[in-house]
Protein backbone atom coordinates (compact mmCIF):
# COMPACT_ATOMS: atom_id res chain seq x y z
CA UNK A 1 0.00 0.00 0.00
CA UNK A 2 1.01 3.64 -0.72
CA UNK A 3 1.40 6.35 2.61
CA UNK A 4 2.33 9.56 3.01
CA UNK A 5 4.98 10.80 5.20
CA UNK A 6 5.85 14.30 6.28
CA UNK A 7 8.91 15.21 8.25
CA UNK A 8 9.96 17.67 10.55
CA UNK A 9 12.96 19.38 12.62
CA UNK A 10 15.94 16.63 12.06
CA UNK A 11 13.93 14.32 10.78
CA UNK A 12 13.51 16.59 7.33
CA UNK A 13 17.27 17.41 7.48
CA UNK A 14 18.20 13.92 7.95
CA UNK A 15 16.19 12.38 5.03
CA UNK A 16 16.64 15.50 2.88
CA UNK A 17 13.02 16.64 2.24
CA UNK A 18 9.91 17.70 4.04
CA UNK A 19 7.23 14.71 2.83
CA UNK A 20 7.24 11.52 0.94
CA UNK A 21 5.27 8.94 -0.46
CA UNK A 22 6.18 5.40 0.35
CA UNK A 23 5.05 1.99 -0.63
CA UNK A 24 5.12 -0.68 2.19
CA UNK A 25 3.68 -3.47 3.88
CA UNK A 26 4.61 -2.47 7.13
CA UNK A 27 1.60 -3.02 9.38
CA UNK A 28 2.25 -0.65 12.14
CA UNK A 29 3.85 2.75 12.58
CA UNK A 30 6.85 0.87 14.36
CA UNK A 31 7.72 -1.47 11.42
CA UNK A 32 7.52 1.57 8.97
CA UNK A 33 10.05 3.52 11.01
CA UNK A 34 12.67 0.93 10.80
CA UNK A 35 12.30 0.73 7.21
CA UNK A 36 12.27 4.73 6.34
CA UNK A 37 14.94 5.20 9.08
CA UNK A 38 17.31 2.51 7.52
CA UNK A 39 17.24 4.43 4.38
CA UNK A 40 17.61 7.55 5.55
CA UNK A 41 20.06 6.95 8.40
CA UNK A 42 17.28 8.67 10.85
CA UNK A 43 19.45 8.69 14.45
CA UNK A 44 16.22 8.68 16.80
CA UNK A 45 14.60 5.70 17.77
CA UNK A 46 11.10 4.92 18.14
CA UNK A 47 11.82 5.35 22.00
CA UNK A 48 12.24 9.62 21.78
CA UNK A 49 9.92 9.77 19.05
CA UNK A 50 5.50 9.77 18.83
CA UNK A 51 4.11 9.26 15.73
CA UNK A 52 0.43 10.66 14.38
CA UNK A 53 -1.58 9.06 12.21
CA UNK A 54 -3.96 11.47 10.13
CA UNK A 55 -3.74 13.93 12.63
CA UNK A 56 -4.17 11.88 15.51
CA UNK A 57 -1.21 10.92 18.02
CA UNK A 58 -1.72 6.89 18.29
CA UNK A 59 0.46 3.55 19.36
CA UNK A 60 3.18 2.41 17.69
CA UNK A 61 0.79 -0.80 16.97
CA UNK A 62 -1.66 1.03 15.44
CA UNK A 63 -2.77 -0.29 12.15
CA UNK A 64 -2.16 1.79 8.78
CA UNK A 65 -4.00 1.72 5.94
CA UNK A 66 -3.67 2.75 2.38
CA UNK A 67 -3.37 6.77 1.82
CA UNK A 68 -2.47 7.49 5.71
CA UNK A 69 -0.86 10.23 6.59
CA UNK A 70 1.96 9.54 9.13
CA UNK A 71 4.27 11.46 10.56
CA UNK A 72 6.95 10.19 12.93
CA UNK A 73 7.38 13.60 15.44
CA UNK A 74 10.51 14.17 17.49
CA UNK A 75 10.98 15.44 21.14
CA UNK A 76 9.10 19.19 20.70
CA UNK A 77 10.85 22.24 21.35
CA UNK A 78 8.50 24.99 21.11
CA UNK A 79 7.50 28.02 23.22
CA UNK B 1 -13.94 27.85 19.31
CA UNK B 2 -10.59 28.42 18.87
CA UNK B 3 -8.36 29.19 21.80
CA UNK B 4 -5.20 27.93 20.36
CA UNK B 5 -3.46 29.55 17.08
CA UNK B 6 -0.27 28.84 14.98
CA UNK B 7 0.77 32.19 13.37
CA UNK B 8 3.24 32.54 9.76
CA UNK B 9 3.43 36.41 11.39
CA UNK B 10 3.87 38.52 14.11
CA UNK B 11 1.69 38.10 17.59
CA UNK B 12 -0.22 41.11 17.87
CA UNK B 13 -0.63 40.65 22.00
CA UNK B 14 -3.01 43.68 22.00
CA UNK B 15 -5.33 41.70 19.94
CA UNK B 16 -4.66 37.95 21.59
CA UNK B 17 -5.86 39.73 24.93
CA UNK B 18 -9.11 40.84 23.81
CA UNK B 19 -10.34 37.20 23.95
CA UNK B 20 -9.80 37.44 27.49
CA UNK B 21 -12.33 39.87 29.06
CA UNK B 22 -14.97 39.13 31.25
CA UNK B 23 -16.72 41.54 33.89
CA UNK B 24 -16.37 38.65 36.41
CA UNK B 25 -12.32 38.68 36.32
CA UNK B 26 -10.00 40.34 38.46
CA UNK B 27 -6.73 38.82 37.10
CA UNK B 28 -5.08 38.58 34.30
CA UNK B 29 -1.41 36.95 33.76
CA UNK B 30 0.07 36.86 29.95
CA UNK B 31 3.21 35.25 29.66
CA UNK B 32 5.59 35.66 26.08
CA UNK B 33 8.18 33.45 25.48
CA UNK B 34 10.50 35.86 23.71
CA UNK B 35 13.90 34.75 21.14
CA UNK B 36 16.78 35.72 23.57
CA UNK B 37 20.08 36.09 22.08
CA UNK B 38 21.92 32.92 24.61
CA UNK B 39 20.85 29.29 24.71
CA UNK B 40 22.89 27.12 27.07
CA UNK B 41 26.04 29.22 26.91
CA UNK B 42 25.95 29.66 23.04
CA UNK B 43 25.14 33.07 21.41
CA UNK B 44 21.95 32.81 18.84
CA UNK B 45 21.25 35.23 16.02
CA UNK B 46 18.21 33.70 14.36
CA UNK B 47 15.43 30.73 15.48
CA UNK B 48 12.90 28.73 13.07
CA UNK B 49 10.33 27.38 14.27
CA UNK B 50 8.56 24.41 12.24
CA UNK B 51 4.71 23.06 13.40
CA UNK B 52 2.83 20.17 12.51
CA UNK B 53 0.12 22.78 12.62
CA UNK B 54 -3.10 20.56 12.22
CA UNK B 55 -1.45 18.74 15.12
CA UNK B 56 -0.10 21.54 17.12
CA UNK B 57 -3.46 23.25 16.57
CA UNK B 58 -5.46 19.88 18.52
CA UNK B 59 -2.85 19.57 20.96
CA UNK B 60 -3.16 23.28 21.83
CA UNK B 61 -7.03 23.23 21.82
CA UNK B 62 -6.61 19.94 24.01
CA UNK B 63 -4.59 22.03 26.22
CA UNK B 64 -6.50 24.90 26.58
CA UNK B 65 -9.28 23.01 27.20
CA UNK B 66 -8.39 20.89 30.09
CA UNK B 67 -6.54 24.31 31.72
CA UNK B 68 -10.43 25.48 31.28
CA UNK B 69 -11.39 22.34 33.35
CA UNK B 70 -8.62 22.15 35.47
CA UNK B 71 -8.42 25.87 37.20
CA UNK B 72 -11.32 28.53 37.47
CA UNK B 73 -10.46 30.55 34.72
CA UNK B 74 -12.96 32.97 32.90
CA UNK B 75 -10.66 32.60 29.64
CA UNK B 76 -7.56 31.11 28.31
CA UNK B 77 -5.78 31.40 25.01
CA UNK B 78 -2.48 31.23 23.48
CA UNK B 79 -0.74 31.56 20.12
CA UNK B 80 2.50 30.05 18.88
CA UNK B 81 4.78 31.42 16.03
CA UNK B 82 6.26 29.20 13.12
CA UNK B 83 8.85 30.53 10.62
CA UNK B 84 11.89 32.87 11.22
CA UNK B 85 12.22 34.97 14.31
CA UNK B 86 14.43 37.48 15.45
CA UNK B 87 16.37 38.13 18.53
CA UNK B 88 13.59 39.82 20.96
CA UNK B 89 10.51 38.63 18.48
CA UNK B 90 6.94 37.09 20.19
CA UNK B 91 7.18 33.23 19.76
CA UNK B 92 4.62 32.33 21.93
CA UNK B 93 1.74 34.19 23.55
CA UNK B 94 -0.66 32.61 26.56
CA UNK B 95 -3.10 34.42 28.48
CA UNK B 96 -5.09 33.42 30.75
CA UNK B 97 -8.00 35.70 33.20
CA UNK B 98 -9.70 34.22 36.48
CA UNK B 99 -11.67 36.14 39.39
CA UNK B 100 -8.66 35.40 41.81
CA UNK B 101 -4.44 35.60 40.61
CA UNK B 102 -4.22 32.26 42.33
CA UNK B 103 -5.85 30.17 39.91
CA UNK B 104 -4.76 32.47 36.63
CA UNK B 105 -0.54 31.78 37.52
CA UNK B 106 -0.98 28.06 38.56
CA UNK B 107 -2.80 27.74 34.90
CA UNK B 108 -0.41 30.24 32.75
CA UNK B 109 2.27 28.43 34.22
CA UNK B 110 0.70 25.23 33.77
CA UNK B 111 -0.38 25.69 30.30
CA UNK B 112 2.99 27.16 29.06
CA UNK B 113 4.73 23.69 30.49
CA UNK B 114 1.64 21.80 28.77
CA UNK B 115 2.83 23.57 25.18
CA UNK B 116 6.40 23.05 25.23
CA UNK B 117 5.74 19.27 26.56
CA UNK B 118 3.11 18.52 24.05
CA UNK B 119 2.67 20.87 20.86
CA UNK B 120 4.12 19.59 17.79
CA UNK B 121 6.60 22.56 17.05
CA UNK B 122 10.52 22.70 16.97
CA UNK B 123 13.16 24.98 17.16
CA UNK B 124 16.27 25.47 15.25
CA UNK B 125 18.62 27.72 16.13
CA UNK B 126 21.03 29.50 14.21
CA UNK B 127 24.53 30.35 16.56
CA UNK B 128 26.74 32.97 16.04
CA UNK B 129 29.27 30.51 15.16
CA UNK B 130 27.59 29.80 11.90
CA UNK B 131 26.37 26.28 13.18
CA UNK B 132 22.15 25.83 13.70
CA UNK B 133 20.56 22.90 14.95
CA UNK B 134 17.00 21.55 15.83
CA UNK B 135 16.66 21.06 19.63
CA UNK B 136 15.18 17.75 20.58
CA UNK B 137 15.05 18.02 24.53
CA UNK B 138 15.74 14.31 26.29
CA UNK B 139 13.83 15.07 29.55
CA UNK B 140 15.92 18.25 30.40
CA UNK B 141 13.92 21.14 31.58
CA UNK B 142 12.64 23.31 28.83
CA UNK B 143 13.15 27.08 30.03
CA UNK C 1 15.50 54.81 37.25
CA UNK C 2 11.62 54.88 38.26
CA UNK C 3 10.31 51.24 38.75
CA UNK C 4 6.72 51.90 40.14
CA UNK C 5 4.31 54.39 39.22
CA UNK C 6 1.48 55.88 40.68
CA UNK C 7 -1.19 56.61 37.70
CA UNK C 8 -4.86 58.56 37.69
CA UNK C 9 -5.39 58.14 34.45
CA UNK C 10 -5.65 54.78 31.96
CA UNK C 11 -2.84 52.73 32.11
CA UNK C 12 -1.45 51.60 28.95
CA UNK C 13 0.05 48.39 29.09
CA UNK C 14 2.26 48.28 25.86
CA UNK C 15 3.91 51.22 26.85
CA UNK C 16 4.64 50.62 30.22
CA UNK C 17 6.01 46.48 28.49
CA UNK C 18 8.56 48.59 26.83
CA UNK C 19 10.54 48.76 29.77
CA UNK C 20 11.06 45.10 30.32
CA UNK C 21 12.64 44.84 26.41
CA UNK C 22 15.92 42.90 26.89
CA UNK C 23 18.00 40.82 24.53
CA UNK C 24 19.01 38.23 26.80
CA UNK C 25 15.69 37.86 28.19
CA UNK C 26 13.28 34.51 26.98
CA UNK C 27 10.24 34.82 29.25
CA UNK C 28 7.86 37.90 30.28
CA UNK C 29 4.90 37.61 32.30
CA UNK C 30 2.71 40.31 33.05
CA UNK C 31 -0.11 40.66 36.27
CA UNK C 32 -3.06 42.50 35.44
CA UNK C 33 -5.48 43.29 37.95
CA UNK C 34 -8.88 44.04 37.00
CA UNK C 35 -12.29 45.83 38.41
CA UNK C 36 -14.53 42.94 38.37
CA UNK C 37 -18.46 43.20 39.12
CA UNK C 38 -18.16 41.57 42.10
CA UNK C 39 -16.21 40.77 45.92
CA UNK C 40 -17.20 38.19 48.35
CA UNK C 41 -20.65 37.40 47.16
CA UNK C 42 -21.81 41.61 46.68
CA UNK C 43 -22.45 42.53 43.51
CA UNK C 44 -19.97 45.67 42.36
CA UNK C 45 -20.70 48.60 40.24
CA UNK C 46 -17.31 50.94 40.30
CA UNK C 47 -14.37 51.48 42.51
CA UNK C 48 -12.35 54.29 44.01
CA UNK C 49 -8.64 53.68 44.53
CA UNK C 50 -6.99 56.13 47.39
CA UNK C 51 -3.38 56.26 47.64
CA UNK C 52 -0.55 58.10 49.98
CA UNK C 53 1.19 59.05 46.74
CA UNK C 54 5.02 59.75 47.90
CA UNK C 55 4.80 56.65 50.31
CA UNK C 56 3.18 54.63 47.81
CA UNK C 57 5.79 55.29 45.23
CA UNK C 58 8.57 54.89 47.32
CA UNK C 59 7.24 51.50 48.87
CA UNK C 60 6.33 50.21 45.57
CA UNK C 61 10.35 51.01 44.53
CA UNK C 62 11.53 49.01 47.08
CA UNK C 63 9.29 46.16 46.20
CA UNK C 64 10.75 46.51 42.55
CA UNK C 65 14.70 46.55 43.58
CA UNK C 66 13.76 43.53 46.17
CA UNK C 67 12.67 41.57 43.37
CA UNK C 68 15.90 42.39 41.12
CA UNK C 69 17.70 40.99 44.09
CA UNK C 70 15.80 37.97 44.77
CA UNK C 71 14.83 36.97 41.62
CA UNK C 72 16.92 36.24 38.58
CA UNK C 73 15.41 39.19 36.33
CA UNK C 74 16.13 41.43 33.26
CA UNK C 75 14.05 44.11 34.10
CA UNK C 76 10.42 44.77 36.60
CA UNK C 77 8.29 47.54 36.53
CA UNK C 78 4.43 48.23 37.95
CA UNK C 79 1.57 50.82 37.71
CA UNK C 80 -1.17 51.35 40.06
CA UNK C 81 -4.21 53.08 39.35
CA UNK C 82 -6.15 56.07 41.86
CA UNK C 83 -9.27 57.59 41.07
CA UNK C 84 -12.52 56.24 40.01
CA UNK C 85 -12.64 52.73 37.98
CA UNK C 86 -15.29 50.99 36.09
CA UNK C 87 -15.86 47.35 35.68
CA UNK C 88 -13.18 46.03 33.23
CA UNK C 89 -10.86 48.88 34.21
CA UNK C 90 -7.25 47.82 35.10
CA UNK C 91 -6.33 48.63 38.74
CA UNK C 92 -2.44 47.30 38.58
CA UNK C 93 0.13 46.06 36.14
CA UNK C 94 2.94 44.37 36.74
CA UNK C 95 5.45 42.77 34.09
CA UNK C 96 8.78 41.61 34.73
CA UNK C 97 11.39 39.46 32.19
CA UNK C 98 13.95 37.14 32.67
CA UNK C 99 15.76 35.08 30.87
CA UNK C 100 14.01 31.72 32.57
CA UNK C 101 10.11 31.34 33.00
CA UNK C 102 10.73 30.29 36.65
CA UNK C 103 12.04 33.18 38.05
CA UNK C 104 10.00 35.97 35.73
CA UNK C 105 6.16 33.69 37.21
CA UNK C 106 7.96 33.44 40.50
CA UNK C 107 8.94 37.13 40.54
CA UNK C 108 5.68 38.26 39.13
CA UNK C 109 3.49 36.61 42.06
CA UNK C 110 5.84 38.01 44.96
CA UNK C 111 5.88 41.50 43.58
CA UNK C 112 1.58 41.88 43.50
CA UNK C 113 1.37 39.95 46.66
CA UNK C 114 4.09 42.33 48.03
CA UNK C 115 1.92 44.81 46.29
CA UNK C 116 -1.36 44.13 48.21
CA UNK C 117 0.51 43.91 51.43
CA UNK C 118 2.32 46.97 51.51
CA UNK C 119 2.23 49.82 48.78
CA UNK C 120 -0.30 52.46 50.81
CA UNK C 121 -3.30 52.40 48.44
CA UNK C 122 -6.87 51.80 49.68
CA UNK C 123 -9.80 50.57 47.44
CA UNK C 124 -13.32 51.85 48.45
CA UNK C 125 -16.21 49.35 46.41
CA UNK C 126 -19.67 51.01 45.49
CA UNK C 127 -22.04 48.11 45.69
CA UNK C 128 -25.08 47.78 43.63
CA UNK C 129 -27.32 48.26 46.78
CA UNK C 130 -26.06 51.17 47.10
CA UNK C 131 -24.00 51.12 49.65
CA UNK C 132 -20.03 51.46 49.10
CA UNK C 133 -17.11 51.18 52.01
CA UNK C 134 -13.20 51.40 51.73
CA UNK C 135 -11.47 47.62 52.21
CA UNK C 136 -9.46 47.05 55.23
CA UNK C 137 -7.96 43.43 55.00
CA UNK C 138 -7.33 41.66 58.45
CA UNK C 139 -5.26 38.80 57.23
CA UNK C 140 -7.75 37.39 55.36
CA UNK C 141 -6.38 37.04 51.92
CA UNK C 142 -6.70 39.75 49.47
CA UNK C 143 -7.22 38.59 45.63
CA UNK D 1 4.07 72.03 68.45
CA UNK D 2 1.70 72.16 65.38
CA UNK D 3 1.84 69.06 63.26
CA UNK D 4 0.30 68.52 59.49
CA UNK D 5 -2.09 64.80 59.56
CA UNK D 6 -3.22 63.62 56.82
CA UNK D 7 -5.97 60.96 56.74
CA UNK D 8 -6.82 58.33 54.30
CA UNK D 9 -9.52 55.68 53.84
CA UNK D 10 -12.44 54.59 56.35
CA UNK D 11 -9.92 57.55 58.58
CA UNK D 12 -10.63 60.16 56.35
CA UNK D 13 -14.45 59.30 55.98
CA UNK D 14 -14.68 59.34 60.15
CA UNK D 15 -12.66 62.55 60.62
CA UNK D 16 -14.70 64.37 57.38
CA UNK D 17 -11.72 65.32 56.20
CA UNK D 18 -8.13 64.39 54.59
CA UNK D 19 -5.91 66.47 56.00
CA UNK D 20 -5.54 69.09 59.75
CA UNK D 21 -2.95 70.43 61.43
CA UNK D 22 -3.30 70.06 64.89
CA UNK D 23 -1.63 71.86 68.12
CA UNK D 24 0.01 68.64 70.36
CA UNK D 25 2.42 67.81 73.16
CA UNK D 26 2.49 64.19 72.22
CA UNK D 27 5.74 62.66 71.97
CA UNK D 28 5.01 60.06 69.94
CA UNK D 29 2.66 59.04 67.35
CA UNK D 30 1.10 56.66 69.68
CA UNK D 31 -0.18 59.30 71.81
CA UNK D 32 -1.09 61.32 69.31
CA UNK D 33 -3.37 58.31 67.36
CA UNK D 34 -5.26 58.62 71.10
CA UNK D 35 -5.74 61.96 71.14
CA UNK D 36 -6.91 62.37 67.20
CA UNK D 37 -8.39 59.02 67.55
CA UNK D 38 -10.85 60.71 70.95
CA UNK D 39 -11.52 63.61 68.53
CA UNK D 40 -12.79 61.80 65.57
CA UNK D 41 -14.21 58.56 66.95
CA UNK D 42 -11.91 56.29 64.69
CA UNK D 43 -12.78 52.57 64.91
CA UNK D 44 -9.11 51.21 64.05
CA UNK D 45 -6.68 50.52 67.19
CA UNK D 46 -3.30 51.36 66.65
CA UNK D 47 -2.64 47.16 65.91
CA UNK D 48 -4.11 47.75 62.81
CA UNK D 49 -2.17 50.31 61.60
CA UNK D 50 0.97 51.73 60.49
CA UNK D 51 2.43 55.66 61.03
CA UNK D 52 4.39 57.23 58.61
CA UNK D 53 6.24 60.49 59.89
CA UNK D 54 7.86 62.55 56.97
CA UNK D 55 6.66 59.90 53.92
CA UNK D 56 8.30 57.40 55.98
CA UNK D 57 6.89 54.49 58.03
CA UNK D 58 8.54 54.25 61.41
CA UNK D 59 7.73 52.92 64.98
CA UNK D 60 4.97 54.26 66.98
CA UNK D 61 7.95 55.44 69.42
CA UNK D 62 9.48 57.56 66.59
CA UNK D 63 9.89 61.22 68.30
CA UNK D 64 7.48 63.90 66.84
CA UNK D 65 8.64 67.29 65.76
CA UNK D 66 7.53 71.02 64.81
CA UNK D 67 5.82 71.08 61.00
CA UNK D 68 6.31 67.13 60.94
CA UNK D 69 3.51 65.08 58.32
CA UNK D 70 2.16 62.09 59.91
CA UNK D 71 0.36 59.61 58.14
CA UNK D 72 -2.35 56.79 59.72
CA UNK D 73 -2.21 53.74 57.68
CA UNK D 74 -4.95 51.77 58.01
CA UNK D 75 -5.05 48.23 56.50
CA UNK D 76 -3.61 48.42 52.47
CA UNK D 77 -6.20 46.95 49.51
CA UNK D 78 -4.39 48.07 46.76
CA UNK D 79 -4.21 45.61 43.57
Amino acid sequence: MNVRLLYFASLADQAGRAEESVETSANNPATLYDEVRQRHGFSLDTGRLRVAVNGQIVDWTHGINEGDEIVFLPPVSGG
Amino acid sequence: MNRFSVSESRIDPAIEKQGLDDVGAGACVIFEGWVRNHNEGKSVHQLDYQAYAPLARSEGEAILSEAMSRFKLRAASAVHRTGSLAIGDMAVWVGVSADHRDAAYNASRWIIDEIKLRVPIWKNEHYADGESGWLHPDNTPVD
